[in-house]
């Protein structure tokens, strides 16, 4: 089961492949790794949402606990892209010192940057994330922004050679959905990269909307670890992403201030008029 | 000198290795910063240690 | 490809059947007939909605066209349960003559309800709906009434035995969503039928969001019908509707005014204090 | 008589057969309304029409 | 003094004065009297709203009680007309009734229809509702109904002559605004008499904006007798409403997809090009 | 009490004055000087919309066009604070030129920077707003910058020194409204200093709102400038400031899930149960 | 009898005065109904009272 | 030299005031940008002019 999932059969059209750094999937549903029951329910749910790139964190082992027990040692992550992120830096330094150790620790340029100096909102610097990003750019990395929904900084980040933008749509873990929508919009409409809602997301039909409306992908974590069933509501996150793509590519009914009868307007079966007397 | 932020009491003639084995670290998955150096597991070096450096042990975690 | 489509092979859990006049069925999302380009574009689009609940119109036939052809002559409904409307009635002694029209027309007691004065927004009446029923359910006929986001006429109709509600998210074909949230919200907490979105959805991600919010099913015509490429929206609505539903039943994480990390709080690699000098 | 909304010159003898021959009416999957009896196609009886019957021929069309 | 408050000094232009059962009303903010701490404050909080039109209830008397206070006792409506409403009526005949008794004890012909099955939401029923005011109008009532906001409702309470319609924003005292808007848009744009928005507004600026969409009033309680200083927030809802007026009738700017320079886009001074080496 | 509620003339308490670089103002609504149709109108409204801060532009005087007529030959804006910004500049060092030439026309240390690279959505730079601000704060400017709604840059800014921040709501002169309550929301719980929405309110009642969640002020242009009536429309921007202030100081109603009766639950007129025989 | 939702125990040659007499209620701005009759304040007859009439008596309220 | 963007053609001798009463520029609430030095209206020093210079003359507008 868990073999399979991490090699899609029904494949899409190779042409709607969404490219990153150089290496095409065809998922375009991203998952976080964070706030899972068990490594059981993880691995599952990873599996059922059919997503290729997996984020993970880095962090110090615990001194003097022999047993402890890294996620590598749990879940077979072959097939998948790694996606680790710098989670939890508040600043330049911080992000790009872990942005090195992740890179030797998961053996992909791959790196999620996130400089976050407040705990409450966790709100990305827009000034730290375009100065880390270019340092990291520099150093060859493929690097992932996750960014406030401001589409002038989002241009600066494709600009310096960032791989794609990831603005958020709500506070991480929030689950308050998509509250950013003017901006996101803007953003799209100028993107270079592939553009990649990050955060936020609670429910399926807001990642489905945020393909319909452009995104190339969306990436989601809590919404998923923290349903009553996590493995189901994966699957649902799997369908909504598709749903919403193939919706962006089948391309929407105009919006209309009035209504269009379904039904024909003629032949309706009317009462005929009286019969008048003869 | 500091490991994984924390100060630990060097002491004459200490080496990487030893600091591991110390801690008792399982080096499965562990990546290890000294100094600018970033060693991943099996490749560490049995490296000489200064009082005044600064150890980072660290692994892959869940996170989002 | 057509047949299968009928005939869903892939069941989710029995369990989970939506049932209406005594009939169970797997699909929650029903597609009307209404504005496709051609009959064979139709018939890929119901297909691939994998819909089990189709709905028709009943209306004069040309007189004089010999070579007239019906729904009938084109389309194979077998496998599918027909719901004819009494699309443009305006008084409840149309809908009530039209409906018995369609009965013997479509051999089932399947109607769906529709009294609508207005063209230009077509709006249900919501007195004459409620008079209307009164008539068929006492006639024998399902009725499905087409209705105002109302939660006192929607108790009202099911008090009365309608075998569903049908409220609308926004005016017939406008494609604007669902702009009703808060009154469906209050009709399906007190719903004792099944209550189906009908009318004004626009994309698959409003089908989801409806599931979400714990509608019964959704049915979906010109948004399928309109799209650039109608059969693929029909498969994105099915995947919507099946994505929303999984959700509603996996059971949404919280929303939280504040953020939650994803990634673990502890172990982050900080920069140390520098050394004091000794 | 009034057929289809449209009034129709009624002519003695005239039959609910005579009268669809006469419109040319494709009677597969048809209903008639004759007063307030309904037939399905097939089960149409030749009955009798008096000038001041109402007739409607319906068939089921798309609709939404 | 409470006296001078009932007649407004400032006159806007007589041309917009609000014209109910004949009689014309400078303020078109009209207020309940319900919930307030004491009749001092209620007092207070009537003149700073500027209301011309204010709504009571009719109950009975509780017996035994000699001291018994009705309103009338404390307050002088003298320059105010009075709406007593047939709130806590939930059928046809109970409404009816209260309005014959309201009518003889308010010496006005003024009555608030309302017809309210349910306690939870307090929702009007469309049916019920539409009876009611074809019997009080029939009686020579100036009938005010609180409805749903349904438009085909709206046309007919319309038509069999009510003096205005009411449909509501949201829930009676639940305070979460406007969660009707596209229905009262389509209510107001096919009106023939006047539009009050009834129940449910929170805020000042909810009241502005449906002045601003086009009511001729609106009707406010539980907004301003909750306020924590509720003659502070009845002089704020007493400006919104002049505000949004305004608004409708200067005419607002339109929207625009895309921004609008407010600032000269010539002449702006810039870094001249380096001059070339001669 | 009473008294004081029919005299809006007289002064809220000066403890609800705005305070911005050590000058205190009372008017709570910032105006701009662009696209109106005469000088005429803008004088009257700005006097109709008592605003005491007033935005202007620096450009190039026209060439060999002797007769060129500034804005300071046509209007007189003794006892108005003047607020030179730096619109049109799209980098930092042609912002702070601007600054400094605007200094010296203007005779105030007062600036609204804007930093805005791109003219189709007219968005600000976050990186080089921060990087001028903090050059211009150093030389002693008070300095009052237009900003993405971004909750870190605000705390950024006030950190270095700002005397205000200015988020927009929506892009400028769009009168889409408020785009960003979210963002909004963050920045102003985390204030210290005051907040000034800025950009893209299209009516009063989204300027009332904006005070109601807790701006300190807003500043509007285009709404007004467009207005068919600009004069009234400026008459209307500031009740429906005052309003919003107003209605925040009082203190909103608790926002509910489920309705809340205006009228006494108890005493309700109704029917009697039918007498039993005797 | 019932008076305000309540039985009220009837006795021979009630009035309506007596009754509200009885009744302490403050006569000041309330209305009365007997059966299908309403009386304002000051206009309430001294009718004599059935032991099966309806009566009501109520005033001005608060209300939204 | 550069005049509020423009290449204007330098001639000996030329002077600030001689530039502004060339270009006819009505001198009342205007500020002028000469290399680093701001002047407001009145305060205009009659200063040579260099061929490489860049004068920026300014006043204030509409704007929002």
């Amino acid at each position: 089961m868990t073999t399979t999932a991490f090699e899609p059969t029904a494949a899409p059209a190779a042409t709607d492949d969404l490219t990153i750094g150089g290496r095409s999937f065809r998922s375009r549903l991203m998952v976080g790794t964070g706030k899972y029951k068990s490594f059981d329910v993880m691995r599952d749910a990873i599996a059922a949402s059919g997503a290729e790139i997996v984020t993970v964190s880095i962090r110090r082992v615990e001194i003097g606990a022999p047993g402890h027990v890294g996620i590598l040692d749990a879940i077979d992550f072959s097939g998948l892209q790694l996606l680790p992120n710098t989670a939890g830096c508040k600043t330049t330094e911080e992000a790009v010192r872990v942005a090195r150790l992740a890179r030797v620790m998961s053996e992909t340029d791959w790196i999620k940057l996130e400089v976050i100096p407040d705990a409450k909102y966790l709100l990305p610097d827009p000034v730290e994330t375009l100065r880390a990003a270019e340092i990291l750019v520099g150093e060859g990395f493929i690097v992932l922004p996750y960014m406030p929904a401001d589409p002038v900084l989002a241009r600066r980040l494709a600009a310096i050679g960032c791989a794609t933008v990831m603005p958020l749509a709500s506070p991480i873990g929030s689950g308050r959905g998509i509250l950013n929508r003017a901006s996101l919009d803007i953003i799209i409409e100028e993107a270079t990269v592939p553009v990649v809602v990050d955060a936020g997301l609670g429910v399926p039909s807001e990642a489905a909307a945020s393909m319909e409306f452009g995104a190339s992908a969306v990436l989601v974590n809590t919404a998923i670890a923290e349903a009553k069933d996590p493995v189901r509501m994966a699957a649902a996150f799997k369908k909504a992403v598709e749903a919403g793509r193939d919706a962006f590519i089948a391309g929407r009914m105009p919006v209309r201030a009035y209504a269009s009868a379904s039904s024909p307007i003629a032949g309706v079966v009317r009462m005929p008029e009286p019969e008048a007397p003869t | 000198m500091h490991v994984n932020g924390q100060t630990y009491s060097h002491r004459e003639g200490l080496t990487l290795h030893a600091l591991l084995a110390d801690l008792k670290v399982n080096q499965k998955n562990v990546v290890v910063l000294h100094g600018d150096d970033i060693y991943r597991a099996g490749k560490i070096p049995d490296a000489p240690l200064d009082k005044r450096d600064v150890i980072e042990i660290v692994t892959m975690m869940q996170g989002g």
